[in-house]
């Protein structure tokens, strides 16, 4: 288990490096990034100074590991727009973007396992049908499109929920559905597609033999271990919400991490960008060895042995 | 031969197999999600195809003093302009017939484009396993570790959003599936006989791949391939929506609908149409897809 | 009396095309303390037989009989809820893969005290006795600590083993094995097969063995029967059908077994030949 | 030529295994200083239980992987210094099932002629022609030759197979357990046909099985594996009469065969 | 709302500082107009300056100002105003190493000393006569060391703009959250100047990237004033009984620039008759009226209309796509040409101009960029064409457009010492008839040449409650101190 964990952490480290280089090598490529950080009324002086300050001077590998150095401990610099710790805005904008993650994926496992199983249980019939077409939409819907649609229907004609915004609860409600909706074919799917390998495999069939009831069958056999695979999968996901999370932040005007990098990324804020897809690789490669490990740790063949 | 044969009726239970094909196309006939969105797909590719025949304007033509008409439906619309127009006055009924053309172009190309990398590392890492698989995973996770919709909106918002740099684009962040898939089935497949009595016989790797591996592959490929069209549609979509797509005033549907989303609540076919002309789409790629998924796996339970 | 008595079943599968008639009138007899061998090559149905017995088989699947009575009970007039009672209670299915048959994710002290829990209502505690017991008695050495343990800690001659304990836990009057020692070693098998037997005498079941091999068969079958694309085509006392096999099925399948001694050269195997050429259903 | 067609001297192959999620990693001995000849002409049947190393014997001599130690000749010359086509043309593989040893998305025709097109320089009517000729001598309708696998019984699978193995006219043919996916009333087909091609092409069959009752019918000589080693190497007759080794004596007992006295049809 | 007497405006920008010296963006200059005090105050009615935190002025000579401070004056932090908040201010701010970021704006002013218990006086590098337009708009006056309390940034600069805003203006920022609201309080001791006293209690300021979200929020009272909406967004918006929606001239001009050296790639621009082939392409009164609104008028001079030294009298380049044919084809480009035009504001005047050029045969390609990103690649003559804008910061003198893009600055694409001689002649005279001749003069060269295309003034439409007592001024700076809820 240690050694599991090592030879993890060492990949996602790698990875990460992986990750902030591809990053930092965007921002070079697109040229001097003085010139963008200079902003308006600048003259060619003013680049230089910043080309010195920010030590844009320099050969890009040497930039590179310093910021890696400096990225090690939790220092990303400072945002060009705002003139602040980029730590200090991820933190400040972070609690929207988790907010949302949450309920999105609360709502997509809401619907996602439910429908899976009882779609998996009555397969090929009416409620099959229903959740798979019911997926096969969300898939289809740009989620744009959804949440102008959902605003226009809930805050603007029925105005019961708030148009835009992070202030309260209430807030979060349509882009969480939106994106949580977004989330959840995929793992509807799986969870099925799970739920029909365990419900036509053999030890269902010899749950059955033993004359265990068909509510017996389904919760005691089937679905812990059709879930196992959603479970991890939802881990990944909530990353992937996250990541994706830009459309529906700017459509909400929720002010998270989204939003933060669509707007620098409009602004050259390239080390808020930066930072930003770099926490972003973490968080995923974080939630993807918290899969693994509740995946171990549900799964008896991984865990005992 | 000295071989003691006896003859006995043949069991009823043995039908003569059809050919596979014949199989395949009568379970594709009677698979209603694939009939469909093929119908869906098919019309969609016959409105970009003959695009400018069935259009009733030029769809880049201007005429200031005619925007904002109403659809044909409202009380001031008429059949001049059967969607109305837009803001530039241009005719939308021929903006969105032409916008087919965009969204495949881009969906299909995206496709192939990830599809050859994806696949190309798929079957490495598949085929020899070993270190090789070690680094591809390594590739595959540090792609998806890159959040697609950020890193496709800074590259584009470095280099423009020049059509063929979405594509581009696209292409880079949308293999994983294809890789993940194509490697998995490799594993299994380079287990099978047919591919030791290959190597046996003498055959190259190459020829092992493409020649032995590559046909059995297909199956998914088209599966991921028709998914993956449907994902770069909406990707590039939103970029478009954000702003980050395919430039104007090519008659993009994700950009239709961001340059009517200011008038949202005031003349809602102006996003209501493109955007459901997007879902239409969408969903009727991502129906043909798991038709073939469902029609091309062994046993199709039913 | 017999235990189970099925006649005329009939089994028929809905498929894309012409439905599949899997079986096309089958009787079965079998008593107490009797173990009746069925065999037959790939995809004759014995294994739809199997189930249809069980009523294991999906609801699309069409399943008739004149008779089918366990017993007294008559197995065709049950609902699905009373089926449900009897099955593991009074009559018990032994499957193939003993890898795939047991859940995974559930220990094996779990798997076991369910069924007894299921139809003896006791409590845990009495289940997971009668667990160690009957580990104990099909030959687990240290039953009690294997309670604890998962499936795939098991090797898979004490897999089937598990599998056989949990059949009999409920001491049921019939038990159906399903090609048990197929998946297994010679080695194994041979131990399988005289637990087996043994266990049968010892507690007078009636027993239903399917295999598709002939020789297995004969070592533990009083009686058997042959089967042939969904139909019973011979049948008898094991030593009476072997050595004078009355369809030519049943002489084409019995020239085709290599047996010990036989050389080639000097002896021929006979193959079976259809009289069309018809390939056979891929299963 | 000599009487020695094949020959493995001191091999052994080691297989690096666990290393997974959690476990370390360990060497297992598939073979374990294994020497054998093949003579020329024979039928050489390789026996044990499961995992005794008998299909890592077989991918040895097929060429499919190379010994951790110890060396493989093709009539006295060392296998590792005969390029790889030519050792292919004169060793085939018939392998256990018939379902995964034909690409499902080819046609008979081209699974049959895979081997020639794979070596070259044989014309493509060539080809065809030759490959009726074996489809023929193993009693298959010439329809067949567009068909696919999925349209074939096992046992027309295997035959294909077998087509596949002597296109190429070899000399030695490797068959691991070529009939225990097979119907028995099939196995006796396919190991008849073996036998007479045996004969007709002048093969030497490295026969693997786990069951002794084919065994015995078919093999000249017999080697006894257990856990990578061999332990006892004899001809049949005399092996079947009285085995030496105690491993043998266990197999044989435990075979299950049908009675001997009802062998009278 | 009315019921609390609050007040929640919003448009699209965040905000990063709430002075304009960090924020050179038109809604900080708004926060900044109610936070802070200039030293006086531009009457956009009166057309006159007034006094505010000086309460008497004169000029020296032409490099000399001399202010006398109103008295009472207190901060948000309770300290007085006095000389040294003045001197402290425009001293930092004329400090270069500072980075004020309108420097621009600044950099005449030479240095600033006190003279007198209440007197300040400030020297100038050369004669500016629009130096008072300067001081009302951009020159806020912060209290003595405000700027010293900025921490230290990673990078080793002081983050000044991260420093809690203090002045002494008719609101004081309760809480400017992370620059997307912005909470303010009416200053009840406000001294009663130019400004008046500030009626509404709680005025908030909001970030809302999306119009559309913007729209919603206004439709459903979450906001009570939006501007920078489209014309039909605003058009529908007035349909709406409890909103009113107006549409107000701007200085904000929008024009074309060219490359003119040929550096970008292409050197179809160096060629005048290419340049007034376009002018003569666009249909610039009907995209006016189309897209801008009524308040837009055509703009044929490199300055907007009510800029102090702008005149209409130059060269026009009509709408007449025949002529413009045959430009091109005195130009050898009968068939016409294709070229990258570059743009970031208003995409569809943009793509509006690509549709009158695409009739007579020019193709434009359209790249769409962030401002800095084309002000830059302008600079750097890379850009064939650009359709950019220019609010000249709302100062009325044409100095703040005229003189800034064809002066000799960086942003000048015409480098002409013909044309920067004019202009520095106007520039640096006080008489007001000298610089209204030489700044025509420079203007009619601009047309003549068609270094720039100027296409037409810029309207700013406002949608609001419409129980609220506001009236939007030509300046687009809404004043809402001076606003009040009926
Ligand atoms: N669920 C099912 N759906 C469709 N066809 C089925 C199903 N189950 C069985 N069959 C078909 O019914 C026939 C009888 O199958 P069955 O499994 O009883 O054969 P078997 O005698 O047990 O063969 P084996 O020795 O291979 O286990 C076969 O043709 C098989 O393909
Ligand atoms: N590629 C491999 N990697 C690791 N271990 C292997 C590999 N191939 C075989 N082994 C191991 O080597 C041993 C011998 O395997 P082999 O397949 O030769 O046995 P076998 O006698 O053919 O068994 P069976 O009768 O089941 O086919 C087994 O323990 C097997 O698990
Ligand atoms: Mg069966
Ligand atoms: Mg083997
Ligand atoms: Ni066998």
């Amino acid at each position: 288990m240690i050694r599991f964990t090592l030879k993890r952490l060492a990949i996602a480290a790698l990875v990460a490096l992986v990750v902030s280089g591809i990053s930092f090598g965007l921002m070079f490529v697109s040229g001097d990034p003085a010139i963008a950080i200079a902003g308006e009324g600048a003259t060619e002086d003013d680049i230089a100074v910043i080309r010195a300050r920010y030590g844009f001077d320099r050969p890009v590998p040497v930039q590179y590991a310093e910021w890696i150095g400096r990225a090690v401990q939790g220092n990303f610099g400072d945002s060009i727009y705002f003139s602040k710790p980029v730590v200090d805005l991820l933190a400040e904008r972070f609690p929207a973007t988790a907010t949302l993650g949450v309920l999105a994926i609360g709502v997509a496992i809401l619907l996602a396992i439910p429908l899976g199983i009882i779609a998996a249980i009555r397969q090929n019939r009416l409620p099959d049908r229903a959740a798979l077409t019911f997926g096969t939409i969300g898939q289809a819907t740009p989620s744009f499109w959804l949440g102008l649609m959902l605003i226009w229907l809930f805050a603007v004609k029925l105005r019961v929920l708030p148009v835009s915004g992070s202030q309260t609860l209430a807030h979060f409600v349509l882009p969480a559905l939106v994106l949580g909706y977004y989330a959840a074919p995929s793992m509807l799917r799986l969870c099925r597609a799970g739920m029909i390998d365990a419900l036509s495999s053999d030890y269902v069939r010899t749950a059955r033999a033993k004359g265990l009831l068909p509510r017996q069958v389904i919760f005691g056999h089937a679905i812990r271990n059709a879930i196992l695979p959603v479970i991890s999968v939802a881990a990944v996901e909530f990353g992937f919400i996250l990541g994706g999370s830009v459309v529906v932040e700017s459509v909400f005007g929720i002010r998270g991490i989204g939003l933060l990098a669509w707007e620098s990324i409009a602004r050259n804020d390239f080390p808020t960008i930066q930072a930003i897809i770099l926490v972003y690789a973490m968080i995923y490669v974080w939630l993807t060895f918290l899969a693994d490990v509740i995946n171990a740790w549900l799964d008896p063949r991984i865990r005992v042995s | 031969m000295s071989t003691n044969t006896s003859s006995i009726p043949a069991a009823p239970a043995r039908l003569p197999h059809p050919s596979p094909r014949r199989i395949l196309l009568k379970r594709a006939r009677e698979h209603r999600g694939l009939v469909i969105g093929g119908a869906i797909v098919l019309a969609v590719v016959l409105i970009a195809l003959f695009a400018p025949l069935i259009a009733p304007h030029d769809p880049y033509a201007q005429d200031l003093s005619k925007r904002l008409l109403p659809p044909v439906w409202s009380e001031k619309g008429s059949w001049e302009h059967i969607f109305g127009t837009d803001a530039l006055g241009r005719d939308y009924l021929s903006r969105i017939l032409f916008g087919a053309r965009i969204s495949l172009l881009i969906g299909i190309s995206a496709a192939i484009g990830s599809g050859l990398i994806g696949t190309t590392l798929g079957l490495l890492a598949g085929y020899f396993g070993g270190r090789v698989d070690s680094v591809v995973t390594f590739i595959v996770s540090v792609r998806l570790a890159l959040p697609v919709v950020l890193v496709s909106l800074a590259v584009v918002s470095l280099f423009g959003g020049d059509l063929w740099i979405v594509v581009t684009v696209l292409s880079l962040l949308l293999w994983d599936r294809f890789a993940v898939v194509v490697r998995s089935a490799t594993q299994q497949l380079r287990n099978q006989e047919f591919v030791t009595a290959a190597r046996a016989m003498g055959a190259s790797t190459p020829r092992i791949l493409i020649v032995e591996l590559l046909p059995n592959l297909i199956g998914p490929l088209v599966v991921i391939g028709s998914l993956e069209v449907a994902h770069a549609i909406l990707l590039e979509s939103a970029l478009s929506f954000l702003g980050l797509g395919v430039q104007p005033p090519t008659p993009s549907w994700g950009l239709m609908v961001s340059e009517g989303k200011g008038l949202v609540f005031f003349d809602a076919r102006l996003i209501a149409l493109p955007g459901a002309a997007i879902a239409i789409l969408v969903l009727g790629i991502n129906l043909i897809g798991d038709g073939l998924r469902d029609v091309l796996t062994p046993e199709g339970r039913s | 009396m017999s235990v189970l008595s099925v006649r005329n079943l009939k089994v028929t599968i809905p498929t894309h095309g012409e439905p599949l008639h899997a079986v096309r009138g089958v009787d079965i007899e079998v008593g107490a303390g009797e173990t009746l061998g069925i065999v037959g090559e790939s995809g004759c149905g014995k294994s739809v037989t199997s189930m249809a017995i069980m009523r294991l088989l999906p609801g699309r699947i069409s399943v008739t009989a004149d008779e089918m009575r366990l017993g007294d009970t008559d197995l065709a007039a049950m609902s699905e809820r009373q089926m449900a009672d009897i099955r593991g209670d009074r009559m018990a299915m032994i499957f193939q893969e003993p890898m795939t048959a047991l859940n995974p994710v559930l220990t094996i002290g779990r798997q076991m005290s369910e069924t007894w829990m299921r139809h003896r209502r006791g409590s845990k505690r009495e289940a997971l006795e009668a667990a160690t017991d009957l580990l104990d008695r099909v030959g687990i050495p240290h039953p009690r600590e294997r309670l604890g343990v998962y499936p795939h800690q098991l090797s898979g001659g004490l897999r089937q083993r598990v599998m056989i304990a949990m059949a009999l836990l409920c001491d049921p009057q019939l038990i159906i094995a399903d090609e048990p020692t197929t998946a297994l070693d010679v080695t194994v098998q041979a131990q399988i097969l005289d637990l087996l037997a043994s266990l049968q005498q010892e507690r007078g079941l009636a027993m239903i063995f399917i295999s598709h091999d002939i020789g297995v068969v004969a070592r533990i079958a009083g009686r058997v029967q042959v089967m042939y694309g969904g139909r019973t085509v011979d049948g008898g006392p094991v030593g009476e059908l072997l050595g004078h096999p009355k369809h030519p099925y049943t002489r084409a399948l019995l020239s085709s077994v290599p047996r010990r001694g036989m050389r080639w050269g000097r002896d021929t195997l006979g193959s079976v030949r259809w009289s069309e050429d018809a390939p056979e259903a891929s299963s | 030529m000599s009487d020695i067609v094949m020959e493995l001297r001191d091999v052994r192959r080691t297989y690096r295994i666990g290393g997974g999620m959690f476990g370390k990693q360990r060497d297992l001995h598939a073979l374990d200083g294994v020497s054998l000849q093949l003579r020329r002409g024979e039928v050489l049947a390789l026996v044990g239980e499961s995992g005794s190393g008998k299909s890592t014997l077989s991918r040895i001599l097929l060429g499919l992987e190379a010994p951790t130690s110890g060396e493989v000749f093709l009539d006295g010359a060392p296998v590792a210094s005969i390029r790889r086509r030519a050792f292919a043309a004169r060793v085939q593989p018939v392998f256990q099932d018939p379902y995964s040893s034909l690409n499902p998305r080819k046609t008979v025709r081209q699974i049959i002629e895979a081997p020639l097109v794979i070596a070259g320089g044989v014309a493509a009517s060539e080809r065809l022609r030759r490959v009726r000729e074996l489809l023929d001598i193993l009693r298959m309708p010439e329809r067949m030759l567009e068909a696919y696998p999925s349209q074939m019984s096992g046992g027309q699978r295997q035959r294909v197979a077998i087509a596949r193995a002597l296109i190429s006219r070899p000399e030695i043919v490797v068959c691991d357990e070529p009939t225990s996916a097979l119907d028995v009333s099939v196995q006796a087909e396919v190991l008849n046909l073996l036998m007479e091609l045996r004969a007709e092409f002048g093969l030497t069959y490295l026969f693997i099985s786990h069951d002794l009752a084919v065994v015995e019918y078919i093999a000249d000589r017999v080697a006894v594996m257990q856990s990578g080693r061999l332990v006892e190497v004899a001809d049949a007759e005399a092996l079947f009469a009285a085995p030496a080794h105690d491993y043998t004596r266990r197999l044989l007992a435990s075979a299950l065969t049908v009675p001997a006295e009802s062998s009278e049809a | 709302g009315p019921d609390d007497n609050s007040l929640v405006w919003s448009a699209q920008k965040e905000l990063t500082a709430a002075d304009t010296y960090f924020d050179t963006s038109r809604e900080a200059i708004v926060v900044a107009q109610h936070v802070y005090d200039g030293l006086v105050f531009w009457d956009q009615e009166a057309q006159e300056f007034k006094p505010l935190l000086a309460s008497e002025w004169r000029q020296i000579d032409p490099q000399t100002l001399e202010f006398d401070l109103r008295e009472g004056v207190t901060f948000h932090d309770g300290s007085s105003f006095g000389t040294e908040d003045v001197v402290y201010t425009l001293n930092f701010v004329i400090d270069e190493k500072n980075g004020v970021l309108n420097y621009g704006d600044i950099k005449w002013i030479k240095s600033a000393e006190a003279v007198g218990e209440r007197t300040v006086r400030i020297e100038l590098n050369e004669p500016f006569p629009a130096a008072l337009s300067y001081l009302a708009l951009v020159l806020p006056i912060v209290p003595e060391g405000h700027f010293d309390k900025a921490e230290t940034g990673s990078d080793g600069t002081k983050r000044f703009a991260s420093v809690p805003p203090v002045g002494t203006g008719p609101y004081k920022v309760t809480s400017f959250g992370n620059g997307d609201t912005v909470v303010m309080e009416a200053n009840e001791a406000y001294f009663d100047g130019p400004k008046g006293k500030p009626q509404i209690a709680k005025l908030t300021y909001r970030t809302i990237t999306d119009a559309a979200t913007q729209i919603a929020e206004l439709m459903t009272g979450g906001i009570d004033w939006v501007w920078g909406i489209s014309n039909d967004q605003a058009e529908n918006l007035a349909q709406a009984p409890h909103l009113t929606s107006v549409n107000a001239p701007t200085m904000r001009i929008s024009y074309l620039t060219f490359d003119l050296k040929g550096t970008s790639g292409t050197d179809v621009f160096t060629d005048a008759k290419i340049r007034k082939a376009v002018g003569h392409a666009i249909d610039r009164a009907r995209i006016a009226k189309y897209l801008m609104g009524e308040n837009s008028e055509v703009v044929n001079a490199a300055c907007h209309p009510s800029q102090f030294g702008c005149t209409t009298e130059v060269t026009a380049y009509d709408y007449d796509p025949e002529k413009a044919k045959a430009l091109l084809a005195e130009a050898g480009k009968a068939d016409g040409f294709s070229f990258d035009l570059y743009g970031y504001r208003d995409r569809e005047v943009t793509e509006a101009i690509m549709g009158d050029l695409a009739k007579v045969g020019i193709k434009a390609n359209l790249r769409w960029l962030q401002y800095s990103a084309a002000r830059d690649l302008i600079r750097e003559g890379k850009a064939p064409a650009a359709n950019m804008t220019w609010g000249s910061s709302s100062i009325p003198d044409v100095s703040a457009i005229t003189s800034y893009f064809f002066g000799g600055g960086p942003d000048d694409p015409a480098k002409d010492p013909a044309l920067q001689e004019a202009i520095r002649r106007a520039d640096l005279s006080s008489d007001r008839d000298v610089r209204l001749a030489s700044y025509a003069e420079a203007l009619q060269l601009i047309a003549d040449e068609a270094y720039w295309l100027p296409l037409f003034s810029y309207t700013k439409n406002y949608s609001y409650n419409a129980q609220l007592d506001f009236t939007p001024s030509a300046d687009e700076m809404p004043r809402f101190y001076a606003t009040s809820w009926k």
